[in-house]
């Protein structure tokens, strides 16, 4: 039975899935389902790529030559959908659910096809902006290594077949009470999931639900038992915050909402009063990198900071240390009670945690800048504890099936459990996964799991407001959701996902039900579900006794564990997108390595891509090194989620899987790691080579004290540009609007999604590895960074970077043919159909924003590849220069929106996909014609400056240069000056 | 010309010395239809058979200017007239910019007319003439130097012109077929 | 047979004839057989074959590179972002260069009266053709869409666009196809009256046709002289100032882009020094084993080759004036990014590059101040070899490694050569010589009426 | 001795400029045959499955262009009809007709008739149908007199210089709004009088604009 005969059927009822009509040119999915998906271009081209290069070469020869257009056909509906209109996008709110937490995001839908992820304004934890992961789960929608059939030990079988499997395993459990019956999940919040649950243990009550997340937030409920007693979820306020101290707390990056989280702090760093952040870390993250102060620091040292400053501000007995940064913080501290704030990240052991709440308990910070609810995530308590229970009994044969609900727990388990082994003695093991992974392998049942936006569901966010997550498209494998699963072991097992989600909210929504559930489905939120506030009483017994822990001996390496910046912990490893997004501080694409100090590189004798061997209690791995500056010496970070076996043809074989040196004792950070110097070579691709300014003004940082004693302070640090009027040449007419972008340096906070957020609206192609290291990434905004200060703990800073809009530009001159010219309203345009390619508007760019196709890099032959695609975009072929266009696309439809009703075009009515994205709010985009706008606003900062701008390019994107609040009484980083190279 | 009686009389001489004085004494002679054939250009013999033609120096001039005024006219109207574009905020009259294809066309035309002007005004090609008849002629090429007095000139009678022509101590004599 | 040629009791290398651009005891006769031998009855050197089969060996490796390129892209080559110009781009600029030096020899040496051009001037024009032929390929090919590479020029079209007259590129394909045409005209014309003795000397019938009909029926009529006369003045006239444009506009394409390293004004000079350099250089590889191969010496005296070192020392030196000047200016100009351009030359990854490009350039062309090495063929032989080498590096160093660094660190990157552009470049020069060799074959090599003028009798005639 | 007939002086020269005009020829036919309909498809009947007759249901039945393009006025895509639109008559009248079994076909199958795409632009190439109809452009100006054909085919070269003909000439083709769904439509007075007026009334951008490379190309 095919899935397209299924889907046919289905035409008739789902409204989206008509569009296949239109599709129906190419609508054969078994032929896309089997027809070899393109991995992007590496090393070599194989020899259907190179007819498809031609042919797709003579193809865009069209037009001028004698070549006629190939016929096209036209599929328009039999009946039509009310609400689509061919050519206009649809937005559905629904989420994105990343750990366990609902991220909330408006899904756009050409013609039925899910295309791009904008954040919902509505959601809590968007607000309008969304994060990578957010932006990169559509193009997973349509990865072809997703799993495609339900099976019983490789053999095809029909859905009838596993809910009979699942009844007789169930009715085999019945008379033990369930006492051989497991359930392994990953974190959820879903309410509907956890009530299913909650009734299928109920009515086997020796039945056990194990939650293992590989980097969960154990840590954060086990650190709120310690202080308080019991497991709460704290959440913060950092728009209340004058003074955070992080310790190792990534909030910008990771975490529960770090859209939320960025979008909160960013606006307190505008400002005239700017906050002041406080960083102790052991490897450096994107908050450390905004940090006014930032000190590497190894685990312990973190441990012994937060004891130093708990003792300092009197939230623990003990003498105040001598450290004078914790002497600092704490009286910087002391002086913002009320608006202070503490926190740990997940990787911190429990005490740390403990130790945080006690100090903003301490300063009356509860309550004010740090709320506490109940845990947002369902179920038993986690973390490898857990895990090495069920692995513990599952060796003992007392686990007769394991029911295994997404996750990857083969992979993603702690080395020393031997989890893989211990689960071949469970004589039934049933899986449904998204892909058939290294779990799937190892599973009796495996069952397609349907994607996210082909499924109903919820979940809830950070301060628990709940989502219904709706499915904008039928399963295009046709997968099955959790819930539908789940409901196979209970006695729901006839129902829909679409059902069972309703029925729980049923009883749940205030007023008329239909009206509610249809309020809260088109609003993305339900309204009132967010969690109320709790006072707890703190309980500081435990923090007495220093806990044991990890205390590192002198000269002993540390290794720390941290889920990977761009592919998680692992589940986004065959997403190409993500993988050939530049890790925020390393620059690195499509490989995980070792992050080893300058200072510890220079012991061990080792340089970049050089091979080492690393040994942790017992265990191996050889992996290449990677020196990070700012890098706490004696730690060496190993990036999860690589190493894939199993994970489809973009993850297998990409980078080493850290997961094979990780033991359930240290599942963040462990002592006691050796190196060995292998002598071996492993090339990585990295899309900055250089780190340093030379000295020039290219981001600019100015102290808020600076900026308070001379307003000019940023405009005097370079050669002024010329002034307007400063050139020979006449004036060309303007028109109404001068679009302009104006990014602020002080809120950006370098996380990439504008990144990926134009990959998906522009259909920027994936490179591939090879590629990149031969310097032909495609990203048409890039995020640079540059460190200043010493190596050891320097300063870091992000600038993304966009095509300038120069009104005089370089490269429009040097095009011979005329591809690249202005606009009236001051658009440098590239025109890809009359490019030839002679490259020489990149070199003549000093701003290195123009991107060329050296290859067919687009996948043309791929017909699941189109169905991502933006329509509103061409897609650009071989051999031509592209680069970015502010979204010209947005604009002209706002345009035409404007002119049909004779109107001018509203300020804010066009958003450019990297602004729309942004969780910090950095970017702006308008007409700085009119001294009304937002960007015309922004422009008029006195933080403004124009990049490289004395060139005399007349940038129209523009930069607000950062801001950094160092604390006097501190040498801080943001005071040091110089260049490292 | 008729294909029966004769193109003309040659006289071959064996140094340009002789062919140059016996030039000047033809003309003297009152012969005007007479041409000599060197293997390398004699400026002595221009002014011996008073050779002055300034139409190829004109023709040049005139290509120049020709050339020049296309190639500007080319520039102005595609970047002016016919699609204005702004291009890296330079005027739609980028005069500078234009000079340089304006110089080159001017150069090409020119050059061309210096080429067919001179093929043109020699009357080449002219793969067939009656002085190749004569067999010796081919060292017109290489070494030896060739004066014809052509029948059609008035004064042409073929015993007295033969006569005259042997006066000048050629190394031979010989008939011209048309 | 050339032996026979040779007049008796001379020999070129006597004291005598070597300040002498011609040895003594030629005849018309002589000089005519003699060169005229070469295309129609002597027998083929086995070094003939020798060479012109490496040249057709390397050709077929230049065209398989282009078919694989056409099919692929130009992503088989090392270029990237930000060293968007690679190999491509510096031969193009190399081989222009080369082609200077004929039409500079035949134009301006004509105008200056130099006679002792007449031996050289045949083959450097054809040389020059040749290396324009090169050079001529590669802009074409570089481009991301070669099949569409015909928009550059401006022909009405469909989509009623034009190309950019702004846009230096376009001034190239003016300039370069301007100058290949009038090259040609003038090599063409130059050589029609010794078509004519290749006709009349021709011994073969379908030989006599071909040159017959290559000459147009040239017969040598004195009134054809005069306005033939006429005609190479004024095309020597129209070249002067065209040979000095091409290589200047080709240093438009770096001075008028704002990258360090390439935005200069002295530019245009020191390119068009550069070329007359590196064509004079091109010129002594070619002339020295060629009048070694057929027993030219009485043509190519030690006179000619002293002369053109003479040449390659001065022009040496102002291109080593525009070395200095560069660095001079980026310093004094006090802008960051020249001077870190100059100073990334001299001491950045690329340093040994530019290093050796001064010592081939600047350093080793002194010794060409002493008059034993000037007048010593094998050293001048390696001489010009070295400076053919350091041209090249010259090209290198300002398209990449200017580009390599320029405005914003964060883009900075590497660029490494790949097979490809290798074998195109080895492929280019395989087309050179085979073109080079079948023109020795087929056509007089030198002007033999430009060598009859020279001969005393000629002189004579001319009351001299 | 003589190389060469005599006649070959006459052949040479010719063969000269023969040689000129033949190059001339060459490079005009390419042209031509570039803007032929051979290349550009215009005024080409395409095959479609039902041999739809807008000459009828437009001219002789005088439905509204909108009645099946429904889409024409708010969306860049003026849409082709669903089988359900030709049904909502079909049903009745010619229900039995062999012609219409395909769109019967359509209907019970639920599979889209399969229809040839005759305006078709290069896929760089973005044309906003609600843009131009807002502005006073008629139906007519690009499609012609569709309510005199038989079987639709394209009116236009569809080439860029067509497209850029009337960018820069607005004034000559503009309409009243009421008008641009008339076939046949005659200008009450002179259309340059016309066209002027409705310019500044209906904000028409001026030429720059108009003609910039992103008012198209993406």
């Amino acid at each position: 039975m095919s899935d397209f005969t299924r889907l046919r059927e289905a035409a008739g009822t789902a409204g989206p899935w008509r569009s296949l009509g239109e599709l129906g040119a190419s609508a054969d999915f078994r032929e896309h389902l089997h027809r070899e998906f393109r991995v992007p271009i590496d090393s070599g081209v194989d020899r259907r790529e190179l007819l498809t290069l031609a042919g797709a070469s003579l193809a865009m020869a069209g037009l001028t030559a004698c070549t006629r257009q190939p016929t096209e056909h036209i599929y328009p509906y039999v009946k039509a959908p009310e609400e689509v209109v061919p050519g206009e996008p649809l937005f559905y709110a629904t989420a994105h659910v990343h750990g366990g937490y609902a991220r909330g995001v408006l899904a756009e839908s050409n013609e039925g096809r899910p295309t791009k992820i904008e954040g919902n304004e509505l959601h809590p934890a968007s607000l309008g902006g969304t994060d990578i992961f957010a932006q990169a789960f559509v193009l997973g929608l349509y990865d072809p290594d997703r799993s495609q059939t339900l099976s019983e030990r490789g053999e095809i079988r029909p859905w009838s077949a596993f809910l009979a499997a699942a009844r007789l395993a169930v009715g085999k459990e019945r008379p033990g009470r369930g006492a051989g019956l497991r359930f392994l999940t990953g974190a959820t919040s879903s309410p509907t999931f956890a009530a299913q649950m909650a009734q299928t243990i109920a009515a086997l009550p020796e039945a056990r639900w194990v939650v293992w997340e590989p980097a969960g937030r154990e840590n954060v409920y086990a650190g709120a038992q310690a202080a308080f007693g019991e497991r709460l979820e704290p959440h913060y306020a950092f728009d209340r915050a004058d003074v955070i101290l992080s310790l190792e707390a990534d909030f910008l990056a990771e975490g529960p909402a770090p859209a939320r989280a960025a979008r909160d702090f960013a606006s307190r760093r505008r400002g005239d009063s700017p906050n002041r952040l406080y960083v102790a870390e052991s490897t450096p993250t994107l908050t450390g990198a905004r940090a006014d102060h930032r000190r590497p620091l190894t685990p312990a040292g973190i441990e012994s900071l937060a004891r130093a400053v708990a003792a300092a501000v009197g939230a623990i007995s003990g003498a105040a240390s001598s450290d004078p940064f914790a002497a600092a913080v704490a009286k910087d501290l002391l002086a913002h009670r009320g608006s202070g704030l503490v926190l740990a990240g997940e990787g911190q052991p429990a005490a740390v945690h403990a130790l945080a709440h006690a100090i903003n308990e301490r300063l009356g910070n509860a309550g004010k800048t740090v709320v506490y609810t109940e845990p947002v995530l369902a179920g038993p308590p986690g973390g490898a504890a857990a895990l090495a229970q069920l692995a513990e009994e599952m060796r003992a044969g007392k686990v007769t099936t394991l029911v295994v609900v997404g996750g990857n727990p083969v992979y993603t388990a702690p080395a020393d459990l031997r989890f893989a082994e211990a689960m071949e003695k469970v004589p039934l093991r049933l899986r449904l996964g998204l892909y058939e992974d290294e779990t799937s392998r190892l599973c009796h049942w495996h069952v397609a799991e349907a994607h996210s936006l082909e499924a109903w569901s919820d979940a809830r966010a950070y301060d628990g407001t709940a989502t219904i997550l709706q499915p904008l498209i039928l399963p295009l494998y046709g997968g099955k959701s959790a819930h539908e699963f789940l409901a196979a072991f209970s006695e729901q097992s006839d129902k829909t996902g679409h059902d069972l989600v309703k029925d729980f909210w049923r009883a749940r929504l205030p007023g008329d039900f239909d009206t509610a559930w249809r309020k809260a489905v088109h609003d993305g939120v339900v309204e009132g579900t967010a969690f109320a506030p709790r006072s707890p009483s703190p309980s500081l017994r435990p923090l007495d006794a220093k806990p044991p822990g990890a205390a590192e001996t002198a000269g002993e390496l540390t290794a720390l564990f941290r889920p990977d910046s761009t592919v998680g912990d692992g589940a986004y490893a065959n997403n190409a997108w993500l993988q050939e997004l530049p890790k925020p501080l390393t620059k690195l694409t499509w490989d995980n390595a070792a992050l080893i100090s300058p200072s510890t590189a220079e012991n061990l004798g080792v340089a970049n891509e050089d091979l080492v061997d690393l040994l942790l209690a017992g265990r191996r791995l050889t992996m290449p090194v990677w020196i990070q500056p700012g890098q706490a010496e004696g730690c060496v970070t190993l990036p999860l989620g690589y190493g894939r076996t199993r994970g489809g043809r973009v993850a297998n074989g990409k980078g080493f899987d850290a997961y094979a040196l990780r033991g359930s004792d240290g599942l963040w950070s462990r002592a006691g790691l050796e190196i060995r110097k292998t002598g071996g070579h492993y090339p990585l691709a990295t899309t900055q080579h250089h780190h340093a300014m030379e000295g020039r003004d290219i981001v600019r940082t100015v102290t808020a004290a600076a900026l308070a004693r001379d307003p000019d302070a940023v405009r005097k640090m370079g050669e002024p540009p010329p002034g307007p009027d400063d050139t020979l040449y006449p004036k060309l007419p303007a028109a109404a609007y001068a679009w302009g972008l104006s990014i602020d340096l002080a809120a950006c906070v370098g996380c990439n999604a504008c990144v990926v957020a134009c990959q998906a609206e522009n259909n920027i192609p994936v490179v591939g590895k090879h590629e990149v290291t031969r310097g032909r990434a495609m990203h048409w905004i890039r995020v640079d960074r540059y460190y200043e200060g010493s190596l050891d703990d320097p300063l870091t800073v992000h600038q993304p970077v966009t095509c300038m809009h120069c009104e005089d530009a370089p490269c429009e001159t040097v095009c011979p043919v005329a591809a690249t010219v202005h606009s009236a309203e001051g658009l440098n345009q590239m025109v890809y159909n009359r490019c030839v390619g002679t490259r020489y508007c990149s070199n003549n760019c000093p701003y290195k924003v123009r991107r060329f196709n050296y290859f067919l890099y687009s996948d043309f032959p791929t017909e699941l590849a189109k169905m991502v695609r933006n329509p509103e975009v061409t897609v650009r072929s071989r051999g031509v220069m592209e680069k970015c266009s502010y979204c010209v696309q947005r604009i002209n439809r706002a345009r035409i929106a404007a002119e049909r009703e004779n109107r001018p075009i509203a300020d804010g009515e066009i958003v450019t996909a990297c602004q729309q994205v942004c969780p910090a709010r950095a970017i702006v985009f308008g007409n700085i014609a009119d001294p009304g706008s937002a960007v015309s606003k922004a422009r008029g900062q006195r933080r403004q400056y124009g990049l490289l701008a004395e060139l005399g390019t007349r940038p129209r994107t523009t930069y607000l240069a950062s801001i950094r609040n160092p604390n006097d009484a501190l040498p801080g980083a943001a005071k040091t000056g110089g260049d490292h190279a | 010309m008729k294909p029966v009686g004769l193109y003309g009389l040659m006289a071959e001489f064996e140094n340009p010395g002789d062919l140059v004085a016996a030039a000047r004494g033809a003309r003297a002679a009152g012969y005007a239809k007479l041409d000599a054939y060197t293997p390398y250009p004699i400026e002595a013999l221009t002014e011996a058979l008073d050779i002055h033609d300034r139409k190829l120096p004109a023709l040049v001039l005139g290509g120049g200017i020709l050339g020049g005024l296309l190639g500007y006219a080319l520039c102005y109207w595609t970047s002016v007239i016919s699609y204005p574009l702004s291009i890296g905020g330079k005027p739609f009259h980028s005069a500078p910019a234009f000079i340089v294809p304006t110089f080159e066309t001017t150069i090409l035309v020119a050059a061309f007319a210096a080429v067919l002007g001179m093929l043109g005004l020699n009357g080449l090609p002219m793969p067939y003439h009656p002085v190749f008849n004569t067999p010796r002629f081919a060292l017109a090429s290489r070494d030896r130097f060739f004066l014809c007095i052509e029948a059609r000139d008035p004064k042409f009678d073929r015993e007295k012109t033969r006569a005259f022509l042997e006066g000048l101590r050629p190394s031979i004599v010989m008939d011209v077929e048309p | 047979m050339s032996d026979a040629l040779r007049p008796t009791g001379s020999s070129p290398t006597s004291e005598t004839s070597s300040r002498a651009i011609l040895a003594p005891g030629y005849s018309f006769t002589s000089v005519t057989d003699k060169i005229a031998s070469i295309a129609l009855s002597r027998r083929t050197p086995w070094q003939w074959f020798l060479g012109a089969l490496t040249g057709f060996a390397l050709t077929m490796v230049l065209l398989a590179s282009l078919s694989y390129l056409f099919v692929k892209g130009v992503g088989i080559w090392g270029v990237n972002q930000p060293v968007g110009w690679g190999f491509a781009i510096l031969n193009f600029v190399w081989w222009i260069g080369i082609g200077h030096a004929g039409t500079l020899i035949s134009a301006i040496l004509l105008l200056l009266r130099q006679p002792w051009r007449n031996s050289i001037n045949r083959f450097a024009e054809a040389m020059t053709i040749f290396a324009v032929a090169c050079a001529g390929i590669y802009p074409l090919i570089h481009v991301g869409r070669p099949w569409l590479a015909y928009w550059l020029i401006p022909y009405p079209n469909s989509m009623s666009v034009w190309p950019n007259f702004r846009s230096p590129l376009i001034w190239d394909v003016f300039a370069v196809s301007t100058y290949a045409t009038v090259s040609l005209l003038f090599w063409y014309v130059g050589m029609i009256p010794d078509l004519a003795t290749l006709r009349d000397r021709a011994k073969k019938l379908w030989a006599k046709m071909l040159y017959g009909m290559l000459a147009m029926g040239w017969r040598g009529s004195a009134r054809h002289w005069a306005r033939y006369e006429q005609a190479s003045l004024l095309l020597a006239g129209l070249a002067t100032p065209l040979v000095v444009s091409v290589h200047t506009v080709v240093s438009f394409d770096f001075a008028a882009g704002i990258v360090p390293g390439w935005h200069a004004t002295i530019f245009p000079p020191y390119f068009v020094a550069g070329a007359i350099y590196a064509g004079f250089a091109m010129v002594l590889t070619l002339a020295i084993p060629l009048r070694k191969l057929y027993g030219l010496e009485d043509f190519i005296t030690v006179r000619h080759l002293e002369n053109m070192a003479k040449i390659l020392l001065a022009t040496g030196l102002i291109v080593g004036y525009g070395y200095l000047m560069e660095a001079f200016m980026a310093f004094y100009s006090g802008n960051v990014y020249e001077r870190y351009a100059i100073a990334n030359r001299m001491v950045g990854p690329y340093r040994t590059i530019y290093w050796s490009l001064i010592f081939c350039n600047i350093i080793s062309p002194q010794i060409l101040w002493f008059r034993k090495a000037r007048r010593s063929v094998p050293i001048l032989f390696v001489m010009a070899m070295i400076v053919n080498v350091g041209m090249w590096l010259e090209r290198f160093v300002i398209v990449v490694v200017s580009l390599h660094r320029d405005f914003l660190p964060s883009s900075w990157g590497m660029y490494r050569p790949t097979a490809w552009d290798w074998s195109t470049f080895a492929g280019t020069i395989g087309l050179f010589l085979a073109l080079m060799f079948l023109f020795i074959r087929l056509l007089p090599m030198i002007s033999i009426f430009e060598m009859r003028q020279i001969l005393p009798a000629a002189k004579a005639a001319e009351g001299e | 001795m003589q190389v060469f007939h005599r006649s070959t002086n006459t052949i040479s020269r010719v063969s000269v400029f023969g040689a000129v005009f033949f190059l001339a020829l060459l490079l005009w036919l390419f042209d031509a045959l570039n803007r032929s309909p051979y290349t550009t498809l215009q005024g080409v009947a395409r095959v479609q499955p039902v041999q739809f007759s807008h000459k009828h249901h437009v001219g002789a039945m005088g439905l509204d262009c909108r009645y099946c393009h429904t889409t024409v006025e708010r969306a860049a895509f003026a849409n082709i009809p669903p089988t359900k639109t030709c049904m909502n008559c079909h049903s009745q009248i010619w229900d039995q007709s062999p012609e219409l079994e395909p769109v019967r076909a359509s209907f019970r199958t639920d599979r889209s008739i399969d229809w040839v795409k005759v305006y078709d632009l290069p896929d760089f190439v973005y044309f906003n149908h609600s843009i131009h109809v807002a502005k006073g452009v008629g139906c007519e100006t690009c499609h012609g007199r569709v309510d005199q054909m038989p079987l639709i085919s394209q009116h236009p070269t569809l080439q860029m210089s067509w497209c850029l003909e009337c960018h820069r000439n607005t004034e000559k083709y503009l309409r009243p709004r009421d008008q641009v769904f008339t076939m046949g439509y005659v200008p009450a007075a002179r259309q340059e009088e016309i066209g002027q007026r409705l310019k500044s009334e209906y904000h028409i951008r001026p030429v720059l604009e108009l003609t910039d490379c992103t008012t198209c190309h993406r």
